[in-house]
């Protein structure tokens, strides 16, 4: 096993140890705290697959970004007692049935990199530029008109929150 | 092939958690599961002569998932501080 | 053997912010007295230099406070998710020509990246405490760093376009003195949102002393509160040294060593000029912060980036 | 605090160990009393002084001490001024929020003794030691900023016979009660 193995392997289970946390927290100071492990995990794979543009973006978008806000949202929502407020779930077979059989089908059909190859070489940031503004260029665009869609519509959110 | 198991894992994780949770919070996050699985097998299935291309993909995936989670906690900010509530079920009537 | 290359980069940083964080206070202080008419440590060593021997093992012997309603795991650890960001972002910053501890292809966004991260630590902290004063302070910490990375990596992303290159040796390599004055407005608001990025003065609200005592780490006393103002001084040398490399050219001034010392030189400018600033502004309101990042400041960034893309092109 | 107090209790325990716990006793005493950070608590004409004592013309940064606003970052209390039955119970919870080694000066003839309010007031308390350890007293009314300064100096000789061992510390009653009973 080599050192690319080991850490593919410990980003591996960073991912879904923070999946686990996430999804079966009952208090928000753990659902926070694993959504953060996860995050980080898959920018470690990012890194991991060969693409430290997408691993920094990750971490600068998600865990200093996302996360933030999520946490903010959560002292908003759940301040007033001192404890960390409690996320409630109702579990139940069916979805977690559910849950099994798309993580099964998911494992079999989704293409694999087979394991203990050479860690694949990184991508520059010059070539991901080549294709974002050459054959991808309309996607591209559709992101920016996306996010500024986003922005415009958070401000018509909170600015109709504020009026009541 | 690790990857690709923790990944579907993660995902099916998310599914979960989408499916049994009660706060949106909670929901958002189960959310925020699925899209960052996705990206990693994204770029999993794209390695080797595809990788330039992933990671625009990639990329493009990173900026909708952040949209999609301003616009949903905004949403969830003002729901509370219009009607201190933040339960799904509290969510039943369309007109407020 | 890239395990053992980050050990000793690890402690190398640790030791680094360390020392610098002594130096840092002591010329703090002197700076500080220098502006108010006084004089500042004078008893111990040459100047008082030695002043900060004494004050670090007395906080070291100092009780350890953990309130009784606080979230232990979360109060206890937040120092260090706040100071280890910060002493990862000093690995992409390029020291020598065509070198960096770290040379990333996606260096720069590494390093605007990454301490975001610490972010999150004052988040926890603020949220461990369960003390209204350190939400407070959190909450704001939290809307002022997240704000002010925008106009930062604005100011940053107008070298990258001079330069062609995310990696921090290549964009040293392509370095040019007149890069100075095309980028100076970018580094001025270079400048204005790492203050902000750091929690100084007069961007300090967070920690607001008159009304919030002490802000998130208010409850935080002994050795993990030396870790927090560790943290503030690391995030200031990081940025300095990072700031007089893109923006200054750095150790491109000279081969070797003295390329090396002008580095540290000027970034022991802007050190001081942080410093400055902090003892002479008074401190803004929270909607002026808001108001000065996203109706000045990213403008003014974005203006740069124009400036710098205009220039790019007709090269 | 407690993991100190059980180190000093091991070497105490070994064999040779007192030489070397008075060895870090030397450093800790010698670092403690030159950086005694003060927690301004100023609540009369007293607090004047007390301003003007970090400012230019005094500068007690010059022998290490600085004001800092929060309790959990300080070493002295300085109390200067009067303390009435009203404030004594703020004054306390923040000397509690104070980690220890922490110490006490109290500033001023209303601080030592109720000053000018000694008789015949129904609202002061006479001195702060009825409920405060006071390792310092300072007379005047108010204390020019020079005898603060040695009142800070004679504390440091003070800190000097301090240990980090619990057995070998002069410890007083750290927390006595409020006069009149404990109103919060």
């Amino acid at each position: 096993m080599s050192a690319h193995d080991l850490a593919v392997a410990s980003a591996a289970a960073l991912v879904l140890a923070g999946a686990a946390g996430t999804a079966l927290a009952r208090s928000a100071t753990r659902l926070v705290l694993s959504l953060g492990a996860f995050l980080l995990g898959v920018a470690l794979c990012f890194l991991a697959l060969g693409s430290p543009l997408l691993a920094a973006a990750q971490v600068f978008v998600y865990i200093g970004g996302v996360l933030v806000l999520v946490l903010f949202a959560l002292m908003v929502v759940g301040r007033g007692d001192g404890e960390s407020p409690r996320v409630e779930s109702r579990h139940d077979p069916g979805a977690a049935l559910v849950a099994l059989g798309l993580f099964v089908v998911l494992a079999i059909v989704t293409p694999k990199r087979p394991s203990g190859i050479a860690p694949p070489e990184m991508v520059s940031p010059l070539a991901v530029a080549d294709v974002l503004l050459g054959s991808g260029i309309v996607a591209f665009e559709l992101a920016g008109v996306l996010l500024l869609a986003a922005l415009l519509a958070v401000l018509v959110i909170v600015k109709s929150g504020g009026e009541r | 092939m690790i990857l690709t198991v923790a990944c579907a894992g993660a995902f099916a994780l998310g599914v979960y958690a989408v499916l049994v949770r009660r706060e949106i919070i909670g929901i958002l996050a189960g959310a925020e599961l699925m899209l960052g699985a996705a990206a990693v097998q994204l770029l999993v299935a794209g390695s080797g002569e595809f990788a330039a291309g992933a990671s625009s993909f990639g990329l493009i995936l990173l900026v909708v998932a952040a949209a999609e989670a301003v616009v949903g906690l905004a949403l969830i900010v003002t729901a509370y501080r219009r009607a201190k509530r933040s339960r799904i079920e509290e969510f039943g009537e369309v007109s407020g | 053997m890239s395990f053992v290359w980050g050990l000793l980069y690890g402690t190398g940083a640790v030791i680094l912010i360390a020392g610098g964080a002594v130096v840092g206070v002591w010329w703090e202080r002197k700076v500080s007295a220098r502006i108010q008419l006084r004089l500042g440590p004078q008893q111990l060593g040459p100047a008082g230099s030695l002043q900060m021997l004494a004050d670090v093992p007395k906080l070291l012997f100092k009780e350890d406070v953990v309130p009784a309603s606080a979230d232990r795991l979360l109060f206890r650890y937040a120092p260090l998710a706040v100071f280890a960001p910060i002493a990862m972002s000093l690995a992409v910053i390029p020291f020598w020509a065509g070198w960096a501890p770290l040379d990333s292809a996606a260096g720069v966004l590494f390093f605007l990246a990454v301490p975001s991260i610490s972010v999150l630590g004052i988040l926890f902290s603020a949220w461990g405490s369960h003390n209204t004063l350190a939400t407070l302070g959190g909450v704001r910490a939290a809307a002022q760093m997240v704000s002010y990375e925008v106009p930062r990596a604005l100011a940053v992303l107008s070298v990258v376009v001079l330069g062609g290159s995310l990696q921090p040796s290549e964009l040293m390599d392509a370095w040019r003195w007149w890069w100075i004055p095309v980028t100076l407005l970018g580094f001025g608001v270079y400048f204005i949102a790492s203050i902000a990025e750091m929690n100084r003065g007069p961007f300090d609200l967070p920690e607001a002393e008159s009304e919030l005592v002490a802000g998130y780490f208010a409850d935080y006393s002994g050795i993990r509160w030396a870790v927090f103002m560790m943290a503030e001084y690391g995030a200031m040398i990081a940025s300095a040294l990072f700031g007089a490399a893109l923006f200054f050219g750095g150790f491109m001034w000279l081969p070797g060593v003295a390329g090396l010392a002008v580095h540290i030189g000027i970034a022991a400018l802007i050190i001081t000029a942080v410093m400055w600033v902090k003892w002479t502004f008074p401190r803004l309101r929270q909607d002026q912060l808001m108001t000065f990042c996203w109706t000045v400041l990213t403008p003014l960034a974005l203006v740069q980036l124009v400036l710098a893309v205009v220039v790019a092109l007709w090269l | 605090m407690a993991g100190v107090d059980e180190f000093a209790r091991a070497l105490e325990d070994t064999p040779g160990g007192g030489v070397v716990l008075t060895s870090i006793d030397a450093i800790s005493n010698w670092a403690r009393g030159h950086s005694l950070w003060i927690m301004p608590m100023g609540t009369a004409c007293c607090a004047m002084e007390l301003i003007a004592a970090s400012f230019s013309r005094f500068d007690f940064d010059r022998h290490g001490s600085i004001p800092r606003p929060d309790p959990r970052h300080t070493d002295v209390m300085v109390v200067a001024g009067t303390i009435t039955k009203k404030m004594a119970p703020s004054v306390k919870l923040l000397w509690e929020q104070m980690p220890e080694p922490k110490w006490c000066v109290a500033m001023g003839n209303c601080a030592v003794s109720g000053g000018i309010f000694h008789h015949d007031t129904y609202s002061v308390i006479r001195g702060v030691d009825e409920f405060l350890p006071v390792d310092v007293y300072i007379a005047g009314c108010p204390p020019r900023p020079e005898s603060l300064q040695d009142g800070l100096l004679r504390l440091r000789e003070k800190v000097r016979s301090e240990s980090i061992s619990p057995s070998r510390r002069r410890t007083v009653e750290g927390l006595l009660p409020l006069p009149g009973g404990e109103k919060r």
